[in-house]
């Protein structure tokens, strides 16, 4: 068993070093910034042996209880600060601190010179506490004021150079388009306060994690409370959060954009910590939505539909963020497809090497930067011969991204696919039999893209001649014209210092092993049993009050799809070498021939248009906003003016001649007044 | 009888009231008990400030290396007696623009604070003439009447320069309040209570060792309020004409000498009070006034020996030694006792003997290093300018140094 | 001496006090008067605590002290309103030169 | 009683005396000093009511503290000497106030009083006069017996009776917020004469 206090200290540790940082070293000793590196990774390493021990302790002993703390007692509702142990918040706490903590040597380096050294690590400490809080809370008010802190420091940190108006602009968007969906989960918050009676009535409390899945239960298993259309609409409430968080359509268009913060801070947000959220939300409500099938269809059907939206639009981009960006986003999409065909674990299972392999990649990403000076692709190439430590890298990334044998990827990504395949999922009628089926074509025509883009990005960043890089960008630029966007650096081939590839290298080790090793799939190895992860997780579900109801199994190794989808990784991966590896530094982007499809896909399905015309000008602006401006003109302009028209010939002709502006005058009133009620009450 | 009688629980009071109750009516033993105390704290305070001019004009003398008054009476202590009789038969002159009713009031004022403070100290065991709860309050708020005399005398003389003196006076005392004011807080937070009775029963270590810093602060801040120098920029004889007493003479003079001298004996009377264990010592049963006499004559010598010593004050170094360097230390110390108080008391809210050492050995590390650093900031701010004349001007002056 | 006569004590104290603030054109005799209201008030209340059975003096002894605890409050309140009282005057007096509340009348109509 | 009545009585007469001074008289700087006189007579009154902290307190802050201030302001304003005039609101300012001071007396006179009796009163006042000090010493509990506390929890409670706990205790909204307005006062005087 581990303490509370160990617990609570996971969370608290990184907060102390945000607060350390954010009062003691920015104001007063900014010139020793380095302290708040070193601080917020000794903060973390202590969170991350601190989390490690709680996983062992979850493991070996089961789920510690802890009794939750009183924080407010509103109007009848009572909200606890309480932790939630269970196998899913302990294997979150090792993945966020665990890739926090490489990010964080990773940034020593690559933010070095940076003048907001401090600050950039008072906000990276932030955000991972916020994560920690989120994945800690046993209570779904507390876990929404993390959830929001986490949005508040994403927007902190997309903004980070907060003088690129890029950067300012990119941060206001992630911050308006997760808060569309916060509506969402914040309505069902607000639903579960007003079914508070009910909740009362079985005993239950209506914001503790834990009574929420009871309540959704069936009878018998003494739930019943939620039911319904409410209740799918309740869970529809909080998919639309996780959609917000986790960039799913139509939610996803400021995920690329937040690549303008720095590469560190993409490589966190998009591993481990905010996208990761919406999926671990989704995951942390998994009994009710279990009970309400057309939601889980909808999260199915969302996320199969992600997952090869945005592939398309990672194959045309130029830049190498971007690439890695859309792929976050289809492999969210993944994620919340194995959630919505009811494989629980295989999603947590792939966030897991997931956010090993992206943070690895976009580490990757953040190398070539530091040597090229710029994040377009079209400006690099034959980096292979430079950096051939960070090559082996991509490749391991790459290969563990397109899911190929052994890589972490393949193992996750084809559980998920088994699963689809399988309709390893129960009680959904002949629209979701065909919804499942769908979901599966759309994900395996994911896969092939998947390979495609990103052997297009290693061929066209690694292989070839060396293009120019940020100098010849530069020029180029400064050719036809158009302003330098501002954030262009120097070029200097070479291998990175010590501090950014010592973290890729384990990151690197994790992306290989970590797929087959957290879930053997024919026998145990090194004492791992068989199936572990999955296993783990389900365990977890059944230890609560919902055993029985919850109906859950662990699908087996299907070669089949295996093979099938191998096949097909191969066969983007050969299509792309086929168009890219042999390409002259001159010619053009094969995919440009296509032209319209191309300038669908690079403008992005014109969803940002669609969004920013359709919706915000025409509609919004051209509309409501003036059917509201006439109200306002006529009606309340209209009744302002009446009230102005009689005070105005009131006051000067009548009410001022009392006004003396002597102040003793007043006094005088005053005193007759409160001598007059004296009177008053003394005689009557 | 009266119980409710604040002075009733002295027995001073109570015997003369018993013994005048014999043959007199209730109401004017009453009356008659009250002046005879009122005439035993105003002749010791004058007899206190006699004994004092003498001593400081001798000593003053030794250190100025000449003999000073040694012709009246044995080495010459009749002195201040002809100087009193020197002053009495003067003529009382009233400037003719002056407020004569205020003028004549205020050397009164100004003598009063120094007798109404004698009325709660401790000379011995169970002889303090009102043992009032909030005795260190009481002391605190009788000196704060002392401005209202200095102003009413700087207003009333109608000269400039008495009212200058006066304004900088009042503007020293009211600086120079605020960390006397928090240095005692630091006394009576070890104590547990304001009376004068109680603080001396609690020095089971002396305060001097147990609140260095107040103690320091202390006696700085009283040797400003009582115009001593090198604090005594409202009376600078070279540049104010002696600053509130100017346009007086004769009696008045003499009364306001006697406030000036009799309050430096009773703020002796009071540090010894709160800082030296007042009447403690070998047979404090029997012997108490005595040792407490001894230490009056021991702070005194030490006021006489600043004054010998050190040269005046720009008053802008004044005050920026009260609110740059004794206020930060006055803070800090009733911080740190604040903070030892709270963790040595017993549950009852008590500190032992021991817990006492432990505060002294705190408190002296803490006064020595906080002198130390402050003194250090301060030096830069009350260093003499040297003030540097305007193009073209032949004069050269120099600002700030020794008058 | 009994609560009585230091009630009509106070309260003449107090209408002086209303008498003054009212009728005197120097703001700082207003000043002043209004400090011998609160003299007046603070002397009511002190007189009240200690003739007056409190509330809760069965539970508690030091509800004897409740009357105490209000002057306190006062007299720190009249501080605060005598440094922000001088300071307005001292603007007043900067920017008209007088100190006559008559000719205080910029806020009139 | 003969004492107190005796200290009453003048003090009466020297508060009410120096208050009718601190409105009437012409000069500025004797109208301040009067106020002192007030100010000092309300002490006295204090003692008198058994509450010689908030004397100590009156003298240390309204003598010692705001009359200097007054003074102060008093002496760098004009007219000094004929500063204190009527105006035009005197005689209804006057009538006012002795109305309201008619009322006022008929209600102390008139009211129904419950008052502390007998033994009660003793007790209030040993209360009141050790409100801040802590009693321990066998004087003062015999103090206290003397005072009517017969049992030892009585004792206990008289002794654990002080201001400081009532304005950290029971009080200590009030008192946080009189801090809050202090700063507030403080900041808002700064800000009123600071030299533009």
């Amino acid at each position: 068993m581990v303490s509370e206090a160990s617990i609570w200290a996971i969370l608290l540790l990184p907060l102390a070093a945000f607060v350390v940082i954010g009062l003691v070293v920015r104001p007063f000793l900014n010139r020793y910034a380095w302290v708040s590196g070193i601080l917020l990774i000794i903060a973390l390493a202590a969170a991350l042996a601190l989390s490690v021990l709680t996983l062992d302790a979850v493991i070996r002993s089961g789920e510690p209880h802890f009794e939750g703390r009183q924080w407010l007692d509103v109007g009848g509702a009572v909200i606890e600060l309480a932790l939630l142990i269970d196998p899913l918040t302990a294997i979150m706490l090792v993945v966020v601190t665990g890739v926090s903590l490489m990010v964080q040597i990773y940034s020593l380096g690559y933010m070095r010179g940076d003048p907001s050294y401090a600050r950039y690590f008072a906000y990276m400490a932030l955000f991972t506490a916020s994560m920690l809080g989120l994945v800690l809370s046993a209570n779904i008010i507390v876990l929404y004021a993390f959830w929001e802190l986490v949005g508040v420091s994403s927007y902190l940190l997309i903004g980070f150079w907060h003088e690129r108006p890029a950067a300012a602009a990119a941060a206001k968007k992630a911050f308006l388009i997760t808060r569309i969906g916060d509506v969402g989960f914040l309505i069902a918050i607000l639903y579960l306060f007003l079914q508070g009676d009910r909740f009362a009535a079985a005993g239950l409390n209506p914001f503790h994690i834990p009574d929420i899945w009871q309540a959704a239960q069936p009878l018998a298993a003494g739930g019943a409370v939620l039911g319904g259309v409410g209740l799918t609409w309740l869970t529809l409430g909080i998919f639309s959060g996780a959609m917000g968080k986790s960039g799913q359509f139509p939610l996803h268009s400021w995920l690329p954009d937040a690549m303008e913060g720095p590469t560190p801070v993409s490589a966190l947000i998009h591993a481990a910590t905010m996208v990761a959220a919406g999926i671990f939300l989704v995951a942390r409500f998994y009994p009710v939505f279990q009970a309400a099938q057309h939601a889980l269809t909808v999260v199915a059907l969302v996320g199969g539909f992600t997952a090869l939206f945005a592939a398309t639009m990672g194959l045309v981009m130029n830049d190498i963020k971007r690439v890695m960006a859309y792929s976050t986003v289809s492999q969210l999409g993944y994620m919340m497809a194995a959630l919505g065909l009811g494989a629980f674990p295989a999603a947590i299972f792939h966030l897991v090497t997931h956010a090993s392999f992206k943070a690895l990649l976009f580490m990757v990403a953040g190398n070539v930067n530091h040597a090229t000076g710029t994040f377009n692709m079209r400006y690099m190439g034959g980096l292979w011969r430079r950096m051939p430590l960070t090559y082996a890298l991509v490749l391991i990334g790459g290969l563990s991204l397109v899911g190929i044998i052994p890589f972490a990827g393949f193992w996750s990504k084809d559980e998920i696919l088994s699963a689809a395949w399988s309709d390893g999922w129960h009680g959904g009628g002949p629209a979701a039999l065909w919804a499942g089926k769908l979901t599966l074509v759309f994900l395996l025509t994911g896969v092939l893209l998947t390979a495609f883009y990103t052997f297009r990005m290693i061929y066209m960043t690694f292989h070839g001649e060396f293009r120019g890089g940020a100098e010849q960008e530069r020029a180029d630029l400064a050719a036809e014209g158009q302003p330098n966007t501002g954030h262009l650096g120097e070029v200097h081939l070479a291998e990175s210092p010590i501090f950014m590839w010592f973290p890729m290298v384990l990151l690197g080790v994790a992306a290989v092993f970590s797929g087959y090793l957290l879930n053997p799939q024919w026998v145990e190895e090194f004492g791992i049993p068989k199936h572990w992860i999955t296993e783990f997780l389900i365990e977890g579900l059944k230890s609560t009050p919902l055993a029985g109801v919850v109906h859950l199994e662990v699908p087996a190794f299907n070669r089949w799809m295996a093979a099938v989808s191998t096949v097909i990784a191969l066969a983007g991966i050969g299509l792309a070498s086929v168009l890219y590896l042999r390409r002259s530094a001159a010619s053009k982007d094969p995919l440009e021939a296509i032209k319209p499809v191309h300038a669908l896909l690079s403008r992005k399905y014109f969803v940002d248009e669609l969004y920013e015309d359709v919706i915000v000008r025409r509609s919004f602006y051209n509309g409501m906003v003036r059917a509201v401006d006439w109200v306002d003109r006529v009606v309340v302009d209209g009744v302002v003016d009446a009230i102005g028209l009689v005070s105005r010939n009131l006051g000067p002709n009548f009410l001022s001649r009392f006004q003396t502006g002597e102040v003793q005058a007043y006094g005088v009133a005053l005193t007759l007044g409160s001598l007059l009620i004296l009177l008053g009450f003394l005689v009557f | 009888m009266s119980p409710d009688n604040v002075l009733y629980g002295t027995p001073l009071y109570r015997f003369v009231y018993e013994l005048a109750g014999m043959v007199l009516p209730c109401w004017i033993s009453y009356v008659a008990a009250g002046l005879v105390i009122m005439f035993i704290l105003v002749n010791a305070v004058l007899m206190g400030a006699a004994v004092f001019v003498f001593a400081e004009r001798r000593l003053i003398g030794r250190f100025h290396n000449r003999v000073g008054p040694n012709r009246w009476g044995p080495f010459g202590t009749f002195q201040p007696f002809a100087d009193v009789l020197k002053l009495i038969f003067k003529e009382d002159i009233t400037p003719a623009t002056a407020d004569k009713i205020v003028f004549l009031a205020a050397p009164i004022a100004m003598l009063a604070p120094a007798i109404l403070m004698l009325a709660v100290v401790p000379f011995a065991k169970n002889t303090a003439l009102a043992d009032l709860n909030v005795g260190v309050l009481y002391i605190l708020a009788v000196t704060s009447l002392s401005s209202v005399a200095i102003l009413m005398a700087g207003w009333s003389s109608n000269n400039r320069y008495a009212m200058f003196g006066a304004a900088r006076g009042v503007a020293v005392l009211i600086s120079y309040e605020v960390p006397v004011v928090l240095c005692l807080l630091g006394v009576v937070l070890v104590t547990g209570s304001m009376s004068m009775a109680d603080v001396v029963e609690a020095q089971a270590v002396p305060f001097l060792l147990v609140q260095p810093l107040a103690l320091f602060v202390f006696l700085a801040g009283v040797s400003a309020e009582l115009n001593r120098t090198p604090f005594d920029v409202a009376e600078a004889e070279s540049e104010l004409v002696a600053g509130y007493h100017t346009e007086y003479s004769g009696v008045k003079f003499a009364l306001i000498q006697a406030a000036e001298f009799g309050g430096v004996v009773t703020a002796s009377m009071v540090v010894v009070t709160l800082f030296l264990g007042g009447w403690a010592g070998p047979l404090a049963d029997y012997l108490g006034w005595f040792w407490f006499l001894l230490k009056v004559g021991a702070v005194a010598f030490i006021f006489i020996w600043v004054r010998a010593t050190y040269p005046r004050l720009r008053i802008d170094q004044l005050m920026a030694f009260a609110w740059k360097f004794l206020l930060p230390l006055s803070l800090i110390n009733l911080f740190a006792t604040a903070l030892e108080v709270f963790f040595l008391r017993d549950s009852q809210g008590v500190l032992a003997t021991n817990d006492l050492w432990i505060m002294t050995g705190i408190n002296l590390a803490l006064g020595v290093g906080c002198i130390a650093l402050f003194g250090g900031m301060i030096r830069e701010k009350i260093r003499p300018v040297r003030w540097q004349p305007a193009a073209g001007s032949t004069a050269s002056l120099t600002v700030g140094e020794v008058t | 001496m009994t609560l009585e006569s230091m009630m009509i004590v106070a309260a003449i104290m107090f209408c002086i006090g209303l008498y003054g603030s009212l009728a005197r054109r120097n703001v700082l005799v207003v000043l002043m008067s209004l400090e011998l209201m609160f003299n007046g008030v603070n002397l009511t209340l002190v007189a009240l605590a200690k003739y007056v059975v409190p509330v809760g003096i069965e539970d508690n002894i030091a509800a004897v002290l409740t009357g105490q605890v209000f002057a306190v409050f006062i007299i720190t309140v009249a501080a605060a309103e005598v440094a922000l009282g001088l300071g307005i005057v001292f603007a007043m007096y900067r920017n008209t030169e007088s100190v006559d509340l008559a000719n205080a009348t910029e806020l009139r109509n | 009683m003969l004492f107190q009545d005796i200290v009453f009585w003048v003090l009466s007469v020297l508060a009410i005396g120096a208050s009718l001074g601190v409105v009437l008289v012409k000069d500025l700087f004797r109208a301040a000093l009067l106020l002192v006189v007030v100010f000092i007579a309300v002490a006295g009154f204090f003692v008198l009511l058994s509450a010689e902290f908030l004397a100590v307190v009156q003298v240390l802050i309204y003598a010692g503290a705001i009359a200097i201030l007054i003074i102060f302001a008093i002496m760098l304003t004009r007219d000094v000497q004929h500063g204190n005039l009527p105006n035009r609101f005197q005689i209804p300012a006057a009538t006012l106030a002795a109305v309201l001071l008619a009322v006022l007396v008929a209600v102390a006179v008139d009211t129904k009083w419950d008052l502390l009796a007998g033994q009660a009163q003793s007790r209030a006042q040993a209360v009141q006069t050790s409100a801040v000090r802590t009693l321990e010493s066998p004087g003062d509990l015999a103090g206290l017996e003397r005072a009517g506390f017969a049992t030892e929890d009585e004792r206990t409670a008289a002794q654990e009776a002080g201001l400081a706990d009532l304005l950290i205790g029971d009080f200590v909204l009030p008192f946080e917020v009189v801090s809050l307005l202090l700063l507030a006062a403080v900041i808002g005087a700064l800000a009123l004469v600071r030299p533009r």
